[in-house]
């Protein structure tokens, strides 16, 4: 076991896979001789060179296109989009082209390009730089999309999405690179949990919490302090975004009977709305209460001194807990 | 009245340089530079460019009729612009990779499609058909100019690979106004990736004339990116296929991207759905039969006695069996089953699809069950 | 009240707003001369010139970007996106310009931009001709979205639109474009139902069952058919997607205490999602079942002659209310 | 190593013409065509563009400082492009509109903006600053590229109400390899959009150099889409006013868009957030120091007796005025009030929102009466 941040394990993951496979190659801004504006590059393109860690010009929609074409001829491109909020440019080439190739081929092209998104805000950032832009790639069919919440998984999982024949949006919780964490750099590819599993953080009889990315160390310390009420939570990790593991969340639920769900994505056809609708089919009969969404606004990603208002915090999640228990909350005495 | 600047209309004489080996009338202008490119081109070869010519606009039709028939759902005509298609596809060496986009009819049968290959898509049974590592051409591409991307991509792989491989990419005068194909010069240049864009220039997307796009001829665009570029009358075969294997042997050796316009016309309409006669000029298109690519390579046949009975009627036959196994391929396409749409949205197995289909196919057996029942 | 088709419609709904206010202008590609590829335009730029009737280049972020200049400068553009599957290419545009300069420049700068998108499919079209994209435009904070399903409506909601200080992506059902029915050409707008209300097409008790754009006369033929089996829908016609009029769907199953929702768009993270899990929250106690939805796969829109499995039709939505009814339906029997 | 071709590395001596009307030891060079775009420049104005530049300069500076000091959470400093803006700044009329990126410091400058209004958005209190219509100024642009397409649409839209109007829009050499920036060409040439595009060429697009983004010179670029150009020293104030003054005369009196390529240095990181040291030479920047464009008009105007020790001192107060006025309107910036996250998202009322709004208020204010209890 090492101890090192969530930054460093994914330079650690990316250096293993590029390694492991020579048909593996990075692409992005600014990631070579920078190291990328996170570093989470440094020093991949001294050690594998400029062919294996290419630092691209300044055009997503570019990065993208090409990656697809080196696909055809069997690589597999690990793209960075520099933040969140520059994958608009590349949204139709990941939508009409990484996603539907596979199928538009019938099978007989692979699109295993894996996209690392650093996403998600609640670090001061300025104008596009904190958006979690995930639902609109859990909505496109062909694509999966993960997202790890600590140093180990992330290790794991950068690896797992790039050996992975599909495209995998890899979305990375910017604001947690320096969290820091075990990882063991051994760890056996093939005996890691699969990347489409979530995981069970902490169990709980009371209510069961969802998380994905950043929102995972909140909901954690969400309930540490639920606990000190007498309040028992089950934090869930998602991990997988797309396919969300609908079995481990409704196991859960089951057993407790009440969902709530947080991100900083917006809310209305946000995540939170999936999961909300699909346990409601799955555990009709087994709620207590409505699943309970804690979000950011339906707002633009606002500027650095009111974010704190935006993207929900230990209190705003207990706030939520409270109402999913039919506890005194905020909106007690509110109908509809 | 039209906003549009004031760049040259349609129809009219073009007058910047071009690469023509052929002038309208069947005469052989000598050129000697690209007179070198073509020195393998003897009496049968040239008769073996005028055959290919004619099969593809036989088959074209044929694909118009089976559409006009309901056989097909659409079909995008490449009338008049056989050769641009046939110069460019017979320059490419096997091991060359194309990214086509819709109406590239013309190269698919230079690269050995299969007739069903051809009207798959079009007749609604799959989103695409041949199989691209057979015929090293990827599947045709829908959204305009984002094949020049993936071309490039690949170019930049092959060079990657220490390959002498060429990587060549289709597109229309339309295409040269998105993002994607100038990114992809960008890119292209920066990688000096070994890709040929090949811009047929047929003065239309859709009902909008070329000068709606470019207020320069479009060759004159890649320059500033850093990529050579030549300008060649899309008409002419022989110029097409001379001007493209020189270009593709640049790319393979070394030299970086390069670019041509091959300018053509659409003679037909955009697809079976559009109806040019809304938008464009009947005169402009009687222009253009002047300089019919077909007729002009008969022409200089005949003039070189290579243009006999014999030899046209073995054309004829050939267009003929063309058609008919086009024809007999399309209509005996079998339907695709129930549950083929599921298939090959992902490569591993997804929960959340997996239950979908399990859930679709449910219903799919209760409702044959109780066909002819209550509902 | 005179008869035309929903194409028709549209096509006089735009030229009163040309005629009413001389800052409305189109663009689009083929717009013009032309009249679009489904000739909505029709006639317009022969009577109003190229000046107010545009056709633009072959790049939709050239002609979103355009009209976002253009809305500096008080204009109003309205932007034909040719078909559904080629708006990706302005999504960044749409995103983070379009949504979001109003917010940006603090209310000082309107985006009364409209972007009129033929979406759905059902009528044999190729490869990116048939989608249904509302999703990723109703997750967008600063966008609103809407769709008519009837040429009344076709009339009336193009010229709100436009009307409208905010930017609207005006989703047009194509597949319906000659669907014909009364219009009245003299209504007053001011008096028309708002924009972001959705409307009761079919008083039921039973179930209800929410449907927009091209499914809403599907939806209505479904209650027909399941009235002769003796049971009662009401059916809504969402007609705004951004905002969701939650306070009439709400209503509507506190009645019937049952929840169907219908549309093209794959399931995950859909409207549906949004619609379940807004309903939920809002009716928990008054619901028998949780909210069914009948929706396409999650796939990318198949080809022509696979596409009757994919988009709902009548006894795909009868066999959603049969669930919703817990009456025998394809699923009976399944746990999960 | 790289793969980028072999285009010049940025730091050679540039070769290609371009105008230079004052070289780097600040010996002024006649030039007759653009000399006579500065027939009104006299000692006074010279010494104004010199007060200028050092302000901004100076205004910069202070701005670091607040970073540094935790005021501000980012700047982008515009060190060594005090030339490129300013001369390029006081060449627009009032009613020109200006579309900048996020570096144009020295632009708002030059149009007036208040000192509050250049660090609000970095010190995290607003999304934008200074009211667009006082300062025909768009708020400043983050996502690269995408304002080319808005200044095109707003000078189209100059043109439709027939008004004698330029619209000008800024952006670096990294942006010239965005699909919008490309896009934004082809509408200005096709429309002849009264357009200008000003590309400050720093060199550098974050930690890559230009030649990752362009194989020839920037400004070969806009002719090939029917746009004339002009490549300018970006360290010359005289030219860049002069330059800037010619292009905005054609543009404004209908000569359709153009295009004019600064070429400058970016001698200050990125932002405060990056490391230039990580990759690049520290050699380039002490070469370009000597191309400072405030040292060379600063020699200029010593051998021209504009530069006494009364003109510094004057200088002088202004920056340090400059720099107190920045830093007190920084710190006075009261902090954005609880609810103002949810204003201007719409400028019609929306339920869903309003309803989100509602909440929040009963949460802040159930927690604030709680505050000190429970939790
Ligand atoms: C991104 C995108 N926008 C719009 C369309 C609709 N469309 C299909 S073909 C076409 C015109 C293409 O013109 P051109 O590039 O000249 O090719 P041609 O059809 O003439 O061969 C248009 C606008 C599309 N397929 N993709
Ligand atoms: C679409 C987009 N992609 C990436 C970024 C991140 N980014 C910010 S500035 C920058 C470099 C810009 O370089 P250039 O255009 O030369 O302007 P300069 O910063 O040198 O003034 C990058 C990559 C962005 N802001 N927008
Ligand atoms: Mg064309
Ligand atoms: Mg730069």
């Amino acid at each position: 076991m090492t101890t090192m941040t969530f930054g460093q394990a994914i330079n650690a993951g990316l250096r293993k896979a590029l390694d492991r496979d020579p048909k593996v190659l990075l692409i992005g801004e600014d990631i070579g001789t920078l190291g990328g504006v996170f570093r989470i590059t440094d020093g991949l393109q001294k050690d594998f060179g400029a062919h294996r860690v290419v630092d691209s010009p300044l055009a997503e929609s570019g990065i993208l296109g090409t990656a697809v074409g080196m696909c055809f001829r069997g690589y597999r491109p690990v793209c960075e989009i520099q933040f969140d909020g520059f994958v608009y440019p590349a949204f139709d080439q990941i939508v009409s082209q990484v996603a539907k190739l596979h199928y538009r081929s019938r099978g007989r092209v692979k699109m295993p390009i894996t996209v690392r998104v650093p996403f998600g805000g609640g670090f001061g950032g300025a104008e596009h730089h904190s958006e979690s832009p995930e639902a609109y790639f859990l909505h496109t069919a062909g694509l999966r999309a993960v997202t790890p919440s600590n140093p180990q998984d992330a290790f794991l999982m950068v690896q797992q999405a790039i050996a992975c024949d599909d495209p995998v949006m890899f979305f990375e919780p910017k604001r947690r690179y320096h969290l820091k964490g075990e990882v063991d750099l051994e760890a056996d590819l093939s005996a890691a949990a699969p990347l489409d599993q979530a995981r069970i953080e902490r169990p709980g009889s009371d209510a069961t919490l969802v998380a994905y990315g950043p929102l995972v160390p909140t909901a954690l310390a969400a309930a540490d302090a639920a606990a000190d009420e007498g309040i028992s939570l089950e934090v869930i990790d998602l991990r997988s975004l797309s396919p969300l593991d609908f079995g481990t969340v409704a196991d859960s639920v089951r057993r407790t009977g009440r969902l709530v769900i947080t991100h900083e994505a917006s809310q209305t056809g946000g995540l939170g709305a999936e999961l909300a609708a699909g346990i409601t089919e799955r555990c009709f009969y087994y709620l207590e209460h409505a699943p309970v969404r804690v979000t950011g606004f339906d707002i633009p990603y606002p500027s650095a001194r009111m974010e704190q208002h935006h993207v929900p915090d230990l209190d705003r999640i207990l706030d939520g807990v409270d109402r999913v228990l039919d506890r005194p909350n905020s909106l007690s005495g509110l109908e509809d | 009245m039209s906003l549009a600047g004031a760049g040259p209309a349609t129809g009219e004489k073009i007058s910047e340089p071009w690469v023509q080996l052929l002038t309208p009338a069947g005469v052989r202008v000598p050129e000697p530079h690209y007179d070198s490119w073509l020195e393998d081109i003897d009496g049968g070869r040239l008769q073996g460019l005028y055959r290919d010519m004619v099969v593809v606009r036989r088959i074209d039709v044929e694909a118009t009729a089976l559409q006009r028939q309901g056989e097909l759902a659409l079909w995008p005509p490449l009338l008049g612009q056989e050769a641009a298609q046939i110069g460019s596809g017979r320059a490419l060496a096997p091991d060359d990779f194309v990214f086509p986009s819709y109406r590239e009819t013309g190269v698919a049968y230079c690269r050995g499609v299969e007739y069903a290959d051809l009207v798959k898509v079009w007749r609604g049974n799959a989103p695409s058909s041949w199989d691209p590592y057979r015929l090293n051409m990827a599947p045709m591409q829908i959204i305009i100019g984002a094949q020049a991307l993936h071309a490039t991509g690949y170019a930049m792989a092959t060079k990657f690979d220490g390959a002498e491989t060429a990587t060549m990419t289709y597109f229309g005068d339309g295409a040269t106004s998105q993002g994607d194909l100038n990114e992809a010069m960008v890119f292209a240049a920066s990688f000096q990736a070994p890709v040929l864009f090949f811009c047929q220039n047929n003065q239309w997307a859709i009902s909008e004339p070329v000068r709606v796009q470019a207020q320069r001829a479009i060759a004159d665009r890649p320059p500033g990116f850093g990529i050579p570029s030549v300008r060649v009358d899309g008409n002419d075969v022989l110029a097409c296929l001379a001007v493209t294997r020189e270009a593709l042997d640049r790319v393979r050796t070394g030299a970086g991207p390069y670019f041509i316009e091959a300018v053509t016309y659409r003679m037909g309409p955009h697809t079976t759905a559009d109806d040019p006669t809304r938008y464009r000029d009947p005169n402009e298109l009687e222009d253009w039969r002047t300089r019919d690519p077909i007729d002009r390579l008969a022409a200089y046949l005949k003039s070189e006695g290579l243009f006999d009975d014999g030899f046209q009627a073995q054309v004829r036959t050939a267009a003929d069996d063309a058609a008919a196994g086009l024809r007999a391929a399309c209509t005996g396409l079998s339907d695709p089953s129930d549950l083929e749409l599921f298939d090959n949205v992902y490569s591993t197995p997804h929960a959340v699809l997996e239950r979908q289909k399990q859930h679709y196919a449910r219903y799919l057996a209760g409702f044959e069950a109780a066909e002819g029942g209550q509902r």
